[in-house]
Parts: structure tokens; C-alpha cells; sequence
């Protein structure tokens, strides 16, 4: 059984947070050097306002805390890109204890839902590369009839994959777009903050295994 | 950074509060402070006007807020899109019970936010209908008209569905003369220099002294060419042949014309644009109608201009004249 | 040198022709191209108003010609000032029969030309009475006022002579409230770069990064002090204190404030500075009537800007606030 | 006698045009660096004017002639300065054949025209101290019952001293007059002008004495 609570999201704030200079740095490598800065204003406010409520928030209502953030003071891409993915958790995680599965079928949703905002698709180097690869990653595993533990891995080890896969791909969306060929070479920087996400749940998830 | 500012990351929030101070019989703020609305707005039964996008393009975008032109803004970081959030604030500002038509730029974040405020405004029973510029003919080639960046242009399809709503057209008639207008309309930006977000300090990318990038974005999204700066009358024909290869305009046409700075460049200069292009006009027969120029639609202190033509019917004319006052663009 | 110019000794040429064409509706040129008068000059029986200096200050000098403004314009090469000649032709095309008022900016070439033109006009029997602008307090002390030069104050001189004559002022009566206008108005610039001169090629002369230049002059006259660049609050208030100490103003004054870009200063940063302005003449009990912002006295390329303010009377007041017309300055 | 000409000018003008690029540096040392450009712009467009003319204008004609292009064509303040320079020399070397005490009169006159426009004076780092210079040694010369030739040195050794004499000064007008004591050093670009004037007439002059 995956147990859920608000610490594994205030996690994914930490990680996200900590790596602000490195997220800028990559974006800036091939766009505009803001990605650490939208992404660490908008989990440091949203970790604020979970740690303010007491008593502590369930998963499902820090996830949709972390989405409400997003879409109401972060612009750019990642308000409504972020915004989406962790509003549709908190639509399907909505209890403590689940299986894998459940949280296969999660972020399955926030990837469909995804794509109706955005019309980057895999191997347009964003962060669509990270979230794609980790499902299939994550769905073979549960065909494989793979336990908790496994798939979880599995969907950690997908991300890293598609994350990694950026480096060489030429980026069709975002402001890296105009580099066209130019972009090769380097990490995209959505795909990195997406791999951190992903990660970070799955070691929180991982550690409170029963 | 030679900057005349306070804290690079309140650089919006401050130039906003001078603004709205500065112009308070043009318009106010809101409750959410990154939406100012129109001193007009909301007028019964009239058709709200919003736009957005991202800060450092001054007077764009709240340079356009007043009277027959935008009714409300949502405001962005510097060169990031407002939030999902300030796009429906500035819907719900401008709603007069008429409908709103969200005019604004072809950009990934500009999209997604209008698209999630959209729906936040349809939960709430008000109807926004939107139009999505794309006359940068630099970022695109025709047969991806879609991809199309949205630059200066912008202004012409405000000025003219901000009258068209002051005359009273319903919504899906201020979405069809807004379209039509966009559809009209074609820029090409050249930039001759960098320029430098306050938040991150230093140049957003490098332009080599003696080099010019035609097709630039303004946001300083790479161009279709880097090439050694020419003449005036050299840069503007380039300019006008990147605009003419679409085949829009043809001999005979009426147009306006719109030259805007991209922020450090002088404006005579942009006065010796307008000198050239008269001349190649003239010889394409083609008549100006209207012209605007100045530092209209901004990236920061770039050097460079940028290049708008509108094809005009009569109806279109009509509109681009007619009174209107605001801060970034006023008809008499 | 980033610049979008044809021959660079053609600079103005070629930007006055592109701009008299661009602007049919208010002015016109003369048989002088180094003049152009507003298309309601001469008015029989109205002062005329007149004004000239260098090219480089754009909208200064030609983007204040228009209606109740100023009637024609002298115009100088880059940075210097018009002939006698030009300002001679202008004073005859601003002539209207009740004589002229020649309101220009404290420098020598501007001072001898006008010298120079004057007695052509006077063997005319044209009468030609002068104000000279010397706004700019950092450029010498209150005790040789006389050596200051003049500069953005010089449009709030020009609106109200402007006003004046629209109104039926006679030649002495528009001189005399000319004269008073700029008696009560001061102005001061800060300096964060340097500005290039297209027929020189290179820097006008040098601000280090990171440091900025207290009181320079828009030619980039050397200021009173370098210093680090500071916020934008404490480079308002060292404007501020800068003008207050010539104890002009006081508490219970009415003012208008005019805050100018040096011309690569994005205008975000005015009103950031606007924003700070007004706190400090609050707390100085000094209200802001009137305000105008953006770049409206340039030095071509420069970062930077100017702050000038005005006391006002009532017949200033009312003068400012009359209905005027130009690219420059347009109130409604 | 002293015999002039039309040719006169024309060498001062040849001499300015080709100093222009010399003029301009050193007006860029202190001020704004277009002295060469003001000068040249001038003298070009009069010497034109005067070699169009046949048959060819007197001396106080092709003077009159650089004094009007410099009233109506160059602005700043060397159309009005030397325009009133030109002029006054114009209405007063109304002969061609002259003892060199004319010449020193109509300097004299010139001077004091000048004055009477601008409110430099002598010891302000301006063409100002080559001109009184060249008259106060000039009329020493006169003093002393001097040749003609005599006097004429006088007057060019004269300019050179007062042109020397301004690099030690602090500018007091125009646009180097700000920089104060950082004006120090520098040779004044007007007066630089003014002793390529006065040598090269002189010169000019000397060559053609019988
Ligand atoms: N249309 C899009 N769909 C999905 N992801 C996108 C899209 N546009 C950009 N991205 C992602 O956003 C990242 C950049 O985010 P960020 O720097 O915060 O925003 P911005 O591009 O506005 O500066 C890119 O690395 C890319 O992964
Ligand atoms: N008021 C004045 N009276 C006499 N000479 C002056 C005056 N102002 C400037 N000058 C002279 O003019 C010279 C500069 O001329 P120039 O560079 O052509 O004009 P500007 O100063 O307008 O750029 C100075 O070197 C000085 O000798
Ligand atoms: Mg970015
Ligand atoms: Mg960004
Ligand atoms: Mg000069
Ligand atoms: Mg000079």
C-alpha cells in the first residue's frame, strides 16, 4: 500500500526549491534563465500555505493548494502546465492509501489533460519527454504484474529517461524553440524539473513503504 | 545593468503603481494588481475589450487601456505571461454584460493562461470569445500561419475591435473584426542589440556589434538572419519584402502603417524608416492611410524597429480612425 | 554603431522629411528644410511662437509643433545649434503680424543664432522678443542662474507661451507668462550611459557600468557627481533634494511634473520613478496637478532621465492645462 | 604692399578641410568631437561657391561668401563666430592691394564684432585667446615700426602663442567649459582652428609679397 500525505508534496517543494540555480542554468543555456526562478516562487508560496494549515492538509488538497499557487500568481508556461498536472492529482489521488496503480491512473489523467492545454507532445524536448516516458515506463512495469515497490521505480527510472532523452533533441516549443538545431547539446529544463518532481515522490513514497 | 529601478523582481509591480498614479483619468487599478481596467469600463451592454501578456513591451500592454480602446489588462513578469488567474480578473473587470473578446499575442503561456481563463469565466456564465495575433511573418512561414508570433500588429487589432465595441457591435461582431483585422495585418522586427531583464542582470542574448538580426521577436527570439547592419533604406526594403512575400498587399491597396521602436533606438530613425518606405510604397502603388510611430511595442532597451502593415476595406478604415485615447496610441 | 541611418551626415535630412510626411495633419515643411511650421501658422494676429536647437533631442524640438503650441521649429544638426539663417526663416514663418516669441534653451551657438536672427527679422520690421530656458539647476549654481542651460523644462515653457498666444496674448504678455513659466520650473537629469553621435561613430564620452552621473547635461554635458547606480527611490529623492534646494518649491504648492527618458531608458522605469516622486512631494505637502511622462527630451541613445517640475499659478495652470496638439505633448 | 585674393581663402579652406579629421579629435578630447566636421562642412561649401564664380571674386567678396554659408548653412557656434569673423573682414578689406596695418585693423574690427555676440573672452579656452593673441603681437609689431613681413610673423607667432597658451587653461565656454579642471591639458579645438586660419593667410600672403 502507497501511503499519501501533504509531506511528500512539501518534499517535491524542498527539491524543487533547492534546485532553483540549477533549473535558471540550464534554462538559460538555450532560453530565458527564469525556469528555477517561476518554479521555486511558486513552490515556496504553495509549501507556505500547506505548512500554514493545521491541522495538515491531506495529499489531494496540497496538491490542489500547489495548482491553485500556480495558476493564480505564476504566468509563463509553467502556471498552466504545473497547474494542470497537479489539479488533475487532486481530482484522482483523492485518498491516503492506494495502489500503484492508482497513481499510474493519476498521472495518466494530468498527462491527458495536459495535452489539451498544450500542444507540445513527446519529443518536442519539454517536459512532456519526462512525464511520457515515465508512464510507459510505469504501464509496462504493471503489465509485467510488477509489485508496488517495482513500478514505482519503474516510474522514477522512466522519468529519468525521458529527461535525459532532451539532451539530444531539437526543441519544438518554449522560447528554446527559435535555437532549432542550436538547442542540441543540452538538457531541457522542463523536462529536469519534471525528472526532480517525479523522483522526489517516488524516494518519499518509497521511504514510507510498509 | 544601468537600470533606473528598485528591486529587479518589483519592477512590474512598481512601474504599475506609477503608471496607474500617472493616469488616473484614464484609468485605476483592480483588487488584483496585476490588472489595471479602463475608467469606461465595464459599460453595460458593451462588448469588454482584455488583453495580457508579458511586461517590458511598454506602452504595450497597458499602454492601450482607455477609452474605445482596451478595457482591461492582465500584466506579466517581464516577458512571461500573466497568470490564468489575471487573465480572468481582467475578463471579470471588463464584463459589462455583453461578452468579452480576449485580443491578445500567439505565445505558449499566453495561450494556455487565456485558454484556463476562459474556462474559469464560462463557470461563472461570462462568455469570452478570443483572437490570437500572429502577424510576425518572420517566426512562420505562411503555410504554419498558426505558429506565427504576435507582435506590434496587436495594437491595430485593439484599436480597431476597441471601436468597433464603443459602436455597438455584439461580440461575435467585434471576434469577426478583430480576426479580420489580424488577418490583414503583417510585421517583421529587426533587432540591432540585446537587451537585459532586470531579474536576471545581464544580456538576454548577444548581438555582435556590426551584425543586425532581421525577423527578430521581441522578446529577442532568434530571427531568420544575422547580417551585416545596412542603410535604412536597405533594412526597410528587407523589411517590406519580408512583408510583401506573403502576398497579402497588392497595388492598389490602402494601409496603415506602423513603425515602433524597440526601445533604445532613437525615433528619428524610425521617421527615416517611414521616409524610405513612403518612397516603396509610392512605387508599388500602394497608399498610406494612417501611419503610428514610436516606441510603441517595446522589448525592454533593445536596439531595432519593427514594421506593421494593415490592409484596409472600409470597414477596417472606419474603425482605425476613429476616436479613441489612451496613453500608447490617441485619434482626435 | 547600432543605427538605422543612411549616410550619417544625412541623419537629420532624412528624419525631418520622413516625419513632416508622417505628420500632414499638423505641420508642414517650408522652402527652408531646416524649418517646419504647424499648419495653423501664421495666425494673423497671433504671436508667433518659436523655438529651435540640435537634432538628437527627439520629440524635442520638431515633435512639439502643432496646435496652440509652438508655431515653427529650427532645426540643428545633431547636437548643435541651427543656423541664424534657419532660425531667421522660422521666426518669418511664424509671423502672423503681432510679432514673435523666440523661446529656446540656454546654450551659446543657440544664443548667437538667435542674436544673429533676430536683427535680420528686426531690418525686416518683424518684431522677435526672446526667453531664454536655464531649467537645468545642476548645470551652475542659483547665484549664476543665468549659466544654466536650458532643457525639458523648455516644453512646459513652450505649452504655456503656446496657450498664451492661442488665447490672445500680445507680444509682451506671451513673453512675460514665457518667462514666468520657466522662472518657475527646474529640471534635472541623471546619466547611466553614454549616448553615440552617428557622425562620430563612437561614444560621447564614458559612464562606467554600475555607475551613473548626477545632473548631466543632455548632450551629456558632464554632471555635478559620478556615483554607483543606486535605487530608483534614492536616485529620486537625489533629483528631488537637488531641486528643492534652490527653495522654489514649497509646501502648499501645486506642481506639474514632467519626467523625461535620456532615449534608451525603457518607460517602465519612469513611472517607477514617477511612483517614488509622489510619495516624496506628499510627505512634502506638494501636489501634483499635471503630469507628463515618457521621452520627451531625448539625447539620442543615452540611458537615463530627466525630473523637472513646475510651480504653478492659476494663469499657469490653466495655461498647462489648455487643449493643445503635437506628437509630443497632446492634452485633450 | 600686401596683395589679396580670392586664392587666400581658398588655401584657409583647403588648410581646414584637411585638418578636419586633426580638429575633431581634439574637440573629442573635451567637447563633442565634431569642431573638424562643423569647419570643414563650411569651408567646403564656401570654396565651392568662390571657385564657381567667374570671373573670380575679390578677396572681401569670397569673404563675404564664407561669412553667409556660415550664417546660413553651419549652426552651432562657428557659423555665427567666424560668419561674423568673415563679415567683418569682408566690409572692411574692401582693396586688394593693402599695408599689413589694414589687415591688423580689420582683425581688430573683427574682434571686437565678435564680442559684441559672444561673452568670451581672452584666458577663457576659446578661439578667443588665438585671436587677441595675434592682435596684441600684431600691434607690437606695429608699435615697433616693423616691416610688413615683420608684422605678418608677428601676427601668425602671435595666433601660435595664444593657440599654445589654451592648452594650459580651463574652459570656461561652450561644451568643454564643463569638464573644469579636467579641461586642463588639452588644446582648445576653436583655437586650433583659428591659428590654421591666421598662419595659413599669413603664409598665403608672405608667398605673394613683392
Ligand atoms: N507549450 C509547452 N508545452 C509543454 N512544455 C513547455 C511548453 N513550452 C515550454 N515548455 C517547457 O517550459 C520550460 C521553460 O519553462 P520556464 O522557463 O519556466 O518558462 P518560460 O519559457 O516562459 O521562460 C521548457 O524547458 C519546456 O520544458
Ligand atoms: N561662446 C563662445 N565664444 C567663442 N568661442 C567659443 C564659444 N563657445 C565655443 N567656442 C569655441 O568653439 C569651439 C568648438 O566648436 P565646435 O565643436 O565646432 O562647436 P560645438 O561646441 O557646438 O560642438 C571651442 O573649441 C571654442 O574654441
Ligand atoms: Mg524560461
Ligand atoms: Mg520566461
Ligand atoms: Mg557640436
Ligand atoms: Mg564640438
Amino acid at each position: 500500500m502507497i501511503i499519501l500525505s501533504c509531506e511528500n508534496l512539501i518534499k517535491v517543494a524542498n527539491k524543487i526549491i533547492e534546485s532553483k540555480q540549477y533549473l535558471s542554468d540550464l534554462d538559460g543555456l538555450i532560453a530565458d534563465g527564469d525556469h528555477g526562478i517561476n518554479m521555486a516562487k511558486g513552490f515556496s508560496m504553495a509549501k507556505e500555505q500547506i505548512l500554514a494549515c493545521s491541522p495538515a492538509p491531506s495529499f489531494a488538497e496540497s496538491s490542489e493548494m500547489i495548482a491553485s499557487t500556480l495558476f493564480n500568481d505564476i504566468g509563463g508556461s509553467m502556471g498552466p502546465i504545473y497547474g494542470t498536472i497537479f489539479f488533475s492529482l487532486s481530482e484522482v489521488l483523492d485518498r491516503d492509501q492506494i495502489e500503484a496503480v492508482a497513481l499510474y491512473n493519476a498521472f495518466k489523467f494530468a498527462n491527458e489533460e495536459l495535452m489539451d492545454i498544450s500542444e507540445a507532445r513527446k519529443g518536442d524536448k519539454t517536459l512532456m519527454d519526462t512525464l511520457a516516458c515515465a508512464l510507459e515506463s510505469m504501464s509496462l512495469a504493471i503489465a509485467d504484474d510488477k509489485s508496488d515497490p517495482e513500478i514505482l521505480a519503474a516510474f522514477s527510472e522512466g522519468a529519468k529517461q525521458g529527461w535525459e532523452s532532451t539532451k539530444e533533441m531539437v526543441a519544438k516549443f518554449g522560447r528554446a524553440s527559435r535555437l532549432g538545431e542550436r538547442s542540441i547539446g543540452v538538457l531541457d529544463a522542463g523536462a529536469t524539473s519534471c525528472y526532480l518532481i517525479i523522483s522526489t515522490l517516488v524516494d518519499s513514497i518509497v521511504a514510507d513503504l510498509d | 545593468m544601468q537600470r533606473l529601478i528598485n528591486r529587479p523582481d518589483e519592477v512590474v509591480e512598481d512601474s504599475v503603481r506609477g503608471y496607474v498614479k500617472a493616469n488616473q483619468h484614464l484609468l485605476s487599478s483592480t483588487d488584483n494588481p496585476r490588472v489595471i481596467k479602463s475608467n469606461w469600463s465595464p459599460t453595460k451592454g458593451k462588448v469588454g475589450i482584455v488583453t495580457g501578456g508579458g511586461s517590458g513591451h511598454e506602452p504595450a500592454f497597458i499602454g492601450y487601456v482607455g477609452k474605445n480602446l482596451v478595457d482591461a489588462v492582465a500584466i506579466g513578469e517581464i516577458f512571461s505571461s500573466p497568470s490564468a488567474k489575471h487573465f480572468a480578473d481582467a475578463m471579470r473587470a471588463a464584463n459589462g454584460g455583453a461578452g468579452v473578446a480576449c485580443l491578445y499575442g500567439n505565445y505558449a503561456g499566453d495561450n494556455m493562461n487565456v485558454k484556463m481563463a476562459v474556462k474559469m469565466l464560462k463557470r461563472e456564465g461570462i462568455e469570452v470569445k478570443t483572437v490570437v495575433a500572429n502577424d510576425d511573418v518572420a517566426s512562420a512561414p505562411l503555410d504554419e500561419k498558426h505558429k506565427r508570433r504576435g507582435v506590434a500588429g496587436e495594437i491595430l487589432m485593439w484599436k480597431v475591435a476597441g471601436a468597433a465595441a464603443a459602436q455597438g457591435y455584439d461580440l461575435d461582431q467585434v471576434i469577426a473584426v478583430a480576426q479580420k483585422a489580424i488577418d490583414n495585418t503583417l510585421s517583421v522586427g529587426i533587432g540591432l542589440s540585446s537587451c537585459t531583464i532586470p531579474d536576471v542582470g545581464h544580456p538576454n542574448f548577444n548581438i555582435d556589434p556590426g551584425k543586425m538580426e532581421i525577423g527578430i521577436g521581441h522578446h529577442g527570439e532568434p530571427g531568420v538572419s544575422v547580417e551585416d547592419i545596412c542603410s535604412a533604406d536597405v533594412a526597410t526594403r528587407k523589411m517590406l519584402d519580408t512583408i510583401l512575400h506573403d502576398e497579402l498587399f497588392a497595388s492598389g491597396d490602402e494601409v496603415v502603417v506602423l513603425i515602433s521602436g524597440l526601445g533604445a533606438t532613437p525615433i528619428n530613425e524610425l521617421y527615416i524608416v517611414y521616409d524610405s518606405l513612403c518612397d516603396m510604397l509610392d512605387a508599388h502603388k500602394i497608399t498610406i492611410e494612417e501611419n503610428f510611430i514610436g516606441n510603441l511595442f517595446t522589448s525592454l532597451d533593445m536596439m531595432g524597429a519593427t514594421l506593421t502593415m494593415m490592409k484596409l476595406d472600409d470597414e477596417l478604415k472606419q474603425l482605425v480612425q476613429a476616436p479613441c485615447q489612451s496613453t500608447g496610441l490617441s485619434k482626435f
